[in-house]
């Protein structure tokens, strides 16, 4: 059991952390990234291709870094740190995961370079007005067309969905849920079928897609229900969302914390007042808990070769649960303890709590984990987090 | 002790209902329905109509058109009004500066402002907060220096709400910088927003809206025949102005009507429009907060009552500070209940149910409630200090 | 509407307020008055039914004072003011209250005098070991033999089961629940079977009642299911139940208040720290909305007749949510704002907690009553405290 | 990072296991199982098979006893011990006075007490806190004043842990009442509880036990020789003594066997032996229960990790606070699991499971963890303090 990076694993996340303080040194930059399509820094995306960030997770055959859990989840908290707007986790992580796990052989040569190299932007339409995070897609249909697919139904809200090049789409056939791939001819239009871009929550970008007999291509083999892949990905992106959200809270804290010091009223700064600073322990109180989880979940995953799927949707749901809860008390007492300042677009503290808002809804809210971890409560007499992931003792 | 309305209150009730659901249009008081705020226009044409009715602003004297009500029949008047939906009549001008005019403004300042007050002819914006202040309001620094029969204004002020649509600001300006307590130098002047030195600046807020503005004062040049009242009297004005709402610090029935079509949407919120209704620890979530809401407005109804004595109930304190964390529930049940779509930002995607895509700016919205109009801090000191003497 | 005391029921207050104030000036006769059973003093239980206390719901017929529920409400405040040991609410609103619903007229001339006169102590034997705040008898068995009728079975606990002179007791029959006698030969006797009292959580007593075919009158008719009955004196008796709390809680932040303002630490009063103030700011807030809800119950309760069982019952899980919420609140923080001192036997503040749990849990805890609202919840689209009682609209 | 145990740890955490749960005779384990604490004679006997496997004080020097063991294996040492219901050694002798003789007593002092400290054979209780003092320790006022080759002592101590079962007594004593700064004028003295002039009275508690007790001292005559390290330094060393343990700080183990237990109790606590577990709220109470254990355990796992470093964790600050508040969550729970059994103090009437007659007493005696040992007021303002820099 250990909690510490190694030494490559630090050098690493300096380097994100560089790149990223200059692509984000203040909100204004940030603001300014998100105030045009596609909600992001083409150029920070481009930088975190060069440092084979966006090809962590991949095997070297197909340009990528061959890289785990460990380095992805740092990447995430990095991201966090600054809310950086780049979709590292629903283009790398979810996106590129799927592509990587179902893919073939073939495929996965064709796709995953370009998104190693930043060349490509991957997004994953899965979520179905009215859809509550199931693994599978449900009006979406996919039918066969001569030797061919062809997609029909509507996807939102799918992250960076209009500016994708790549958009890996789930679709009910006679198999269940299987997956596709739809290209976009270039970064705007697609085939058959429209992309409607609108602003979250967040200031970033999601689409709502809509499939009119659009031309696709099966990912993977034919005939294989791919519920548990999905489920597996989602759990994946949810655990690096964590992470994301933790570096978001922690500085979130910091902020709030550096004004509690220099702001003055009523003649003294805001430290001098107890309750405030009592207000500012419980937020520190909740952040070392939600990066506990946190990084347990991510070691679940590290380790989730032998222990199988259900330890790690399982430790996905008790981060998530942990992190949507600390979160909200965070960004919450952030923006209070600040006052009416952390109420405009031109201050940070709002847009950490917008920025968790959507981390830990965006995978299931902290009601729907608790009720996933309900349903499991009498499998067993107590929780022994050193265990999981492993060979059932 | 008795549990129902006197007759004579229900009948009251009864027909307060009437005139908001049925001679209000429909298409003022829809936009309410998906959570968003009343549009200017809206709240323009609502308070016209209730104040041709006599319905506007029933706090202020009669000669002015007030009535004569109880406080409870201003509760019941206040709360059917919310929970038709109705745009509340602008509060700058119903409940801050029109009682304020009316009951320290000379007769010249009553005649001239306030029928066009109670008529929103003026949208009234309110000059208080300004930059470095915070809650701590008296450290004001917008001075007015009298020259001749006027002021000269230069300051600053923020967080003026609704500012982009003023005609008139009432302010706190310093006319004594060398009064022996800071709250002596301070009077209330009234500034009209096309005088040329105001400039006013909109500040985009976390969910995307604008709602705040920024006021500047360059030397701007105000009649003094504008004073309200005497120099050096307006923290007198304002700590009437604030304290002035006994009725309707929570405003309960506009979160009974969120709540309650929070219920409707979950009844088909679930996939493929089943009802989230069968999940127990959402029913559970709602179940709490309709109780806690219950709460509030027998608290609010407790205070109401007892202003008929004629003293405030010390209960009212508590009913800003319930009131706001109640508000903030409801908007974070409904980000829950959207789901996904709680991604939105309210944007006209078209695919995404209406509320479901408001959830999200909504929730960050109403995160002002308990900071705006004396934070929730300030709220638990006055109940510290006023009421348990600590 | 109208939340004020009329004059009469002023007097009534004042009263009531100086015969506990007499009775428990401070902790230390509350517990002399509990060191021995039967754990309240029968001196004060004597006053009481002088000043007509114990008869307040009961017709004049049979000795009371023909009272309703805002008077019986008014009692049961006071009693927790000082929370006195004094068995009202068990006694009078419940068992009595049951026997006066369900009762012959016959029964209830014999009966209730003596209740009314402080002669005769009454307890409803309804728990069962495992039972839930049912209104139902499961496992106690009432038999036809002769004439009359036989109990067999255990019921615990037993509010004051010890000291009682008159049990009523709830039993299965084949009509379903129905409602027992059980007298005991003086005091601390039954003709057959066991009484075992034991000290309660809040140093009061209760007993485990073993019944061994022992000889029981019917309540009332023959072959009635009383479950409906049962379940409205519970709701009576848990409205006056809160109401009780609403007292001890109103104490409980005085007390700590006062504690605030006098003890020094670290060369301070404990008042000049500003979280502590604030926490105190926020027992009030909780004080006064169980306030609200339990005053409004009460009002529920006055205006039954015309609105029927189900409103009561509604309002009576409403004021039970809010109160044991609030209580649990405010008797946990006046523990810990005192500190340690509130640990001990010889303070207060640790007798307020544990009165205030015993308080909020006869009658169904938070989690029960939130089940029980959960349930309805889709009865209604919104709630309207006023029209409660009420002929519905 | 890494997730599992070393082999050398998963074996180590294995033999502990069977140590404790075949080792330790089940009649002493088992009292624990339903809620109370241990009895007096079986923390002694317990102590006492541990010492004599040398597994009572492994973070002592290895000389008097102690186990060159990693942070993480005292850990699990402590862990699997409290999980097994294994009384754990006396936190008097084993983590406060036998460190400090073990860092501060001269070697006369070390051979006389370590030896009889570890197995129990003395039963030592604590005298710091004070009547008036509350958290403020340094404001003491029992006075130790040196005659010939004793101290004279007088005072009064109070909350004196178990001090019923004493036989000698650790405390602190103002020696010099006229040190510049009052922490400087403390000295550490240990005092025979058969001393003439020594004075035990149990303090009852709310929920019916003795617990805690006065200790009085009248002109109590004490060896000077009693004397832990120097005069005036008694501050130091109490410091040392409360900040000794970084291991164990929240006893997640304890608490995970008490939700662990509470979820079995709740499998048939239903109408007739039915299971609770089929009502989703309470489940759903159980479910986040586990979650804040599980966050807090790791946050505890943490910590120790980073002991191996040598630097204490910013985060261990953060285990006292939420251990209690997770561990009295936890009684709450159960009181709640009780049902109608809650009224009940423990007492033995038979027909009332024995841990749902104990959920009360269990629940109104809990709340002391928040007070005792550094309130949770006290957590806070350190990490504000030292970790936040406010």
């Amino acid at each position: 059991m250990d909690f510490e990076l190694d030494s490559e694993q630090s050098a690493l996340r300096e380097a994100v952390r560089d790149l990223l303080n200059d692509a984000y040194p203040s909100t204004e930059e940030r603001r300014a990234a998100q105030a045009d399509e596609p909600g992001f820094s083409e150029k920070a995306w481009t930088q975190l291709a060069e440092m084979g960030v966006l090809g962590l997770p991949f095997g070297e055959d197909v340009g990528g870094m061959e890289a785990g859990p460990i380095e992805v989840g740092l990447v995430a908290e990095e991201l966090g740190r600054v809310i950086a707007p780049e979709p590292f986790v629903e283009a790398v992580v979810l996106a590129g995961g799927l592509v990587d796990a179902v893919g073939t052989d073939a495929q996965r040569g064709e796709l995953l370079p370009g998104l190693c190299e930043g060349a490509s932007v991957f997004a994953f339409a899965h979520a179905e007005p009215g859809s509550r995070w199931s693994p599978q897609a449900s009006t979406v249909r996919a039918e066969r067309t001569g030797d061919g697919w062809a997609l029909t139904g509507v996807k939102s809200p799918v992250v960076v969905g209009a500016r994708a090049d790549v958009l890996v789409v789930s679709a009910v056939t006679d198999a269940g849920t299987e997956l596709f791939v739809v290209r976009g001819e270039d970064a705007g239009d697609m085939v058959a079928g429209s992309r409607e871009s609108f602003v979250t929550a967040d200031s970033g970008r999601a689409a709502t897609i809509t499939f009119e007999a659009t031309p696709a291509q099966l990912l993977g083999e034919a005939g294989v229900d791919r519920t548990d892949d999905i489920a597996l990905a989602l759990a994946n992106a949810q655990i690096a969302s964590c992470r994301e959200a933790v570096g978001a809270m922690e500085r979130a804290l910091w902020i709030t914390v550096d004004y509690l010091k220099t702001r003055k009223q009523f003649g003294v700064t805001l430290s001098t007042f107890q309750a405030l600073k009592f207000r500012a322990a419980d937020m520190y109180v909740q952040l070392e808990l939600a990066r506990s989880v946190a990084l347990w979940a991510t070691l679940v995953l590290d380790a989730g070769a032998a222990g199988g799927a259900r330890d790690i949707l399982d430790a996905a749901s008790r981060a998530s649960l942990q992190v949507a809860t600390s979160a909200r008390h965070i960004g919450q007492e952030a923006v209070q303890l600040h006052g009416g300042i952390a109420m405009t677009a031109e201050y940070s503290a709002g847009h950490y709590l917008a920025r968790m808002l959507v981390l830990t809804h965006g995978f299931g809210d902290a009601t729907h984990h608790l009720g996933r971890l309900s349903a499991s409560l009498s499998d067993h007499e107590w929780i022994d987090p050193l265990t999981y992931g492993a060979v059932s003792a | 002790m008795r549990l129902h309305l006197s007759d004579q209150d229900a009948a009251f009730r009864a027909q307060m209902r009437e005139f908001f659901t049925t001679q209000v249009p429909q298409e003022i008081r829809v936009a309410g329905v998906e959570g968003a705020e009343a549009p200017h226009d809206h709240i323009v044409a609502a308070q016209r109509i209730l104040n041709a009715a006599g319905l506007a602003v029933p706090s202020w004297p009669a000669e002015w058109g007030g009535r004569d009500w109880t406080p409870l029949q201003k509760h019941i008047w206040l709360e059917e009004l919310r929970f038709a939906h109705v745009p509340q009549p602008l509060s700058f001008n119903a409940s801050m500066i029109g009682p304020v005019i009316a009951a320290f403004g000379s007769q010249e300042l009553k005649e001239r402002f306030l029928p066009a007050t109670a008529n929103l002819d003026i949208w009234w914006s309110q000059g208080f907060s300004e930059p470095d202040a915070g809650s701590d309001l008296a450290s004001l620094r917008t001075t007015a220096v009298r020259d001749g029969d006027d002021y000269i204004v230069t300051g600053q002020k923020t967080w003026t709400t609704l500012g982009q649509y003023g005609d008139w600001i009432f302010t706190l300006v310093r006319t004594d910088p060398h009064a022996p307590k800071r709250q002596m130098g301070i009077s209330m002047l009234l500034i009209d927003m096309t005088s040329p030195g105001v400039t006013v600046r909109p500040i985009e807020l976390i969910d995307g809206s604008v709602e705040v503005n920024e006021v500047w004062f360059d030397e701007v040049r105000v009649p003094a025949n504008n004073l309200v009242g005497e120099e050096g009297q307006g923290w007198t004005y304002a700590k009437f102005l604030l304290g002035n709402e006994r009725v309707g610090v929570a405003p309960v029935a506009s979160i009974k009507r969120a709540l309650a079509d929070a219920k409707e949407h979950a009844a088909t919120a679930g996939p493929g429009g089943t009802s989230l209704l069968e999940d127990p620890l959402i029913v559970a979530r709602i179940a709490d907060l309709e109780n806690r809401l219950l709460a509030l407005e027998l608290t609010a109804l407790r205070v109401v009552a007892n202003s008929d004595r004629g003293k405030p109930h010390p209960a009212s304190s508590v009913l800003k500070l319930t009131g706001t964390e109640t508000q903030q529930a409801v908007t974070e049940l409904i980000v829950d209940l959207a789901g996904p779509a709680a991604l939105s930002r309210g944007s006209e995607a078209g695919v995404l149910p209406q509320w479901a895509a408001h959830a999200s700016p909504r929730y960050l919205n109403m995160r002002k409630a308990s900071i705006y109009g004396g934070s929730n801090e300030i709220q638990r000191t006055i109940i510290a200090g006023t009421i348990l003497g600590l």
